[in-house]
């Protein structure tokens, strides 16, 4: 799956987006965003307060909670600040 | 009713004057439209700054706005609404974000023009980095838009 | 903080850019602008209108404008505001009145502007006839109307 | 002092303003509606209701039972329907 990462996460991480293939037991987000913290130091400072971590599923806002499978394209970025 | 809805995220400026024109023109059935225009300002959090740049989430950004959009039409009698916001680099005094709506009635426009305002601010993957004189650093949400976005939610 | 207020009562109509950049230039201390127009409808309680005429209570109008203008910078933190009513003869689709309210933050923007609509539709001294296929009448003013301005009256 | 009318009451009283006498005993807005409303048809029919007119005097929105002694400028007129 495609994961894509924005603003000081994106900055903090030093790409855009990569294509992941997490294992089996990865199965949601709030998973997701454990093993990619473990993955090195720069995921480990991106992902280090998991509590204002923001994350999106095909373009639509989801919880932690969310399960992962069948997912195309996952975003993690920081509390938005438009408007 | 036809409801004319126009959504764009973009590098340019806007002209508030033209997009009026294009929302209401043709038609007389309209008697309010509010706009509300977001400007970049020179301090933020008593700091003096040089700039902002705009970020955003190319796909969902526009998603996002659509089903405001649609949540907006579907909760006031509106003939039409405008959301337009900028990205990239953007300079004190310039504009960042425009609201527009139309309605026959004034609270339906200004109503709407608020709710899609606090759901831009909260929901709409956008972020702003701001240049001072102490280099970048990224704009941190504020919890007290989250808490005008929430007064929408019907409980 | 220095405020700008504008208040005119004219026959000719208003160029809404014109006055957001009259009241936004030379300063980058403005985060929020808030227009409202409110526009001539075709229609006005189910039936079909071919005109509008504003007759107004001249002296009065202008002093009830600036006292609720007043109002509205002393309750929010506003950068400047602009009012203003056209009157005489009006056409369907036509500008009637515009209020323009600028602040460093939305939240008082959208509700100065909110305020001075309502008591503008209440209080300030304005009449408006209409003429259609059965002649010429009287607009009514509408109970709603006085709810709306009772809002932001502090109990 | 002088009396202006608008609207629907300057169109049934047939004039804008007009220079009046009243008696000492016409003391309110309420007193000066229902003097004027004697003096012929015209006045009665715009005085007919007078829970729908409003007054101001010198510029200012009064209630019926506001004194008028000292007024420069009373006006009467409809519910404001401008904005």
């Amino acid at each position: 799956m495609k994961v894509k990462y924005f603003a000081w996460v994106r900055e903090r991480i030093g790409k855009e987006e990569e294509t992941i293939e997490p294992p089996a037991d990865v199965r949601t987000v709030g998973d997701l965003i454990d093993w990619l913290a473990r993955r090195d130091e720069s995921y480990a400072h991106a992902f280090e307060t998991p509590r204002v971590i923001r994350a999106a599923i095909d373009h639509a806002h989801v919880r932690s909670d969310a399960m992962i499978s069948g997912a195309r394209e996952i975003a993690f970025f920081p509390p938005m600040t438009g408007g | 009713m036809t409801t004319s809805v126009t959504i764009r995220i973009q590098q340019a400026d806007f002209d508030i004057a033209r997009e009026i024109a294009a929302l209401t023109q043709h038609r007389n059935d309209i008697g309010a439209v509010v706009s509300f225009s977001g400007i970049c300002r020179d301090t933020e959090g008593g700091a003096s700054i040089a700039a902002l740049t705009l970020e955003h989430y190319p796909g969902m950004a526009e998603a996002e706005i659509t089903r405001h959009a649609e949540t907006a039409m579907s909760r006031w009698p509106l003939n039409g609404l405008t959301v337009i916001h900028r990205v990239g680099r953007i300079m004190p005094g310039e504009n960042i974000v425009l609201v527009l709506t139309a309605s026959a009635h004034r609270q339906a426009a200004f109503e709407a023009a608020e709710f899609l305002m606090d759901y831009l601010k909260t929901n709409a993957p956008f972020w702003k980095r701001e240049e001072s004189a102490k280099g970048t650093s990224w704009i941190e949400a504020r919890d007290h838009d989250d808490a005008a976005a929430a007064r929408w939610t019907k409980s």
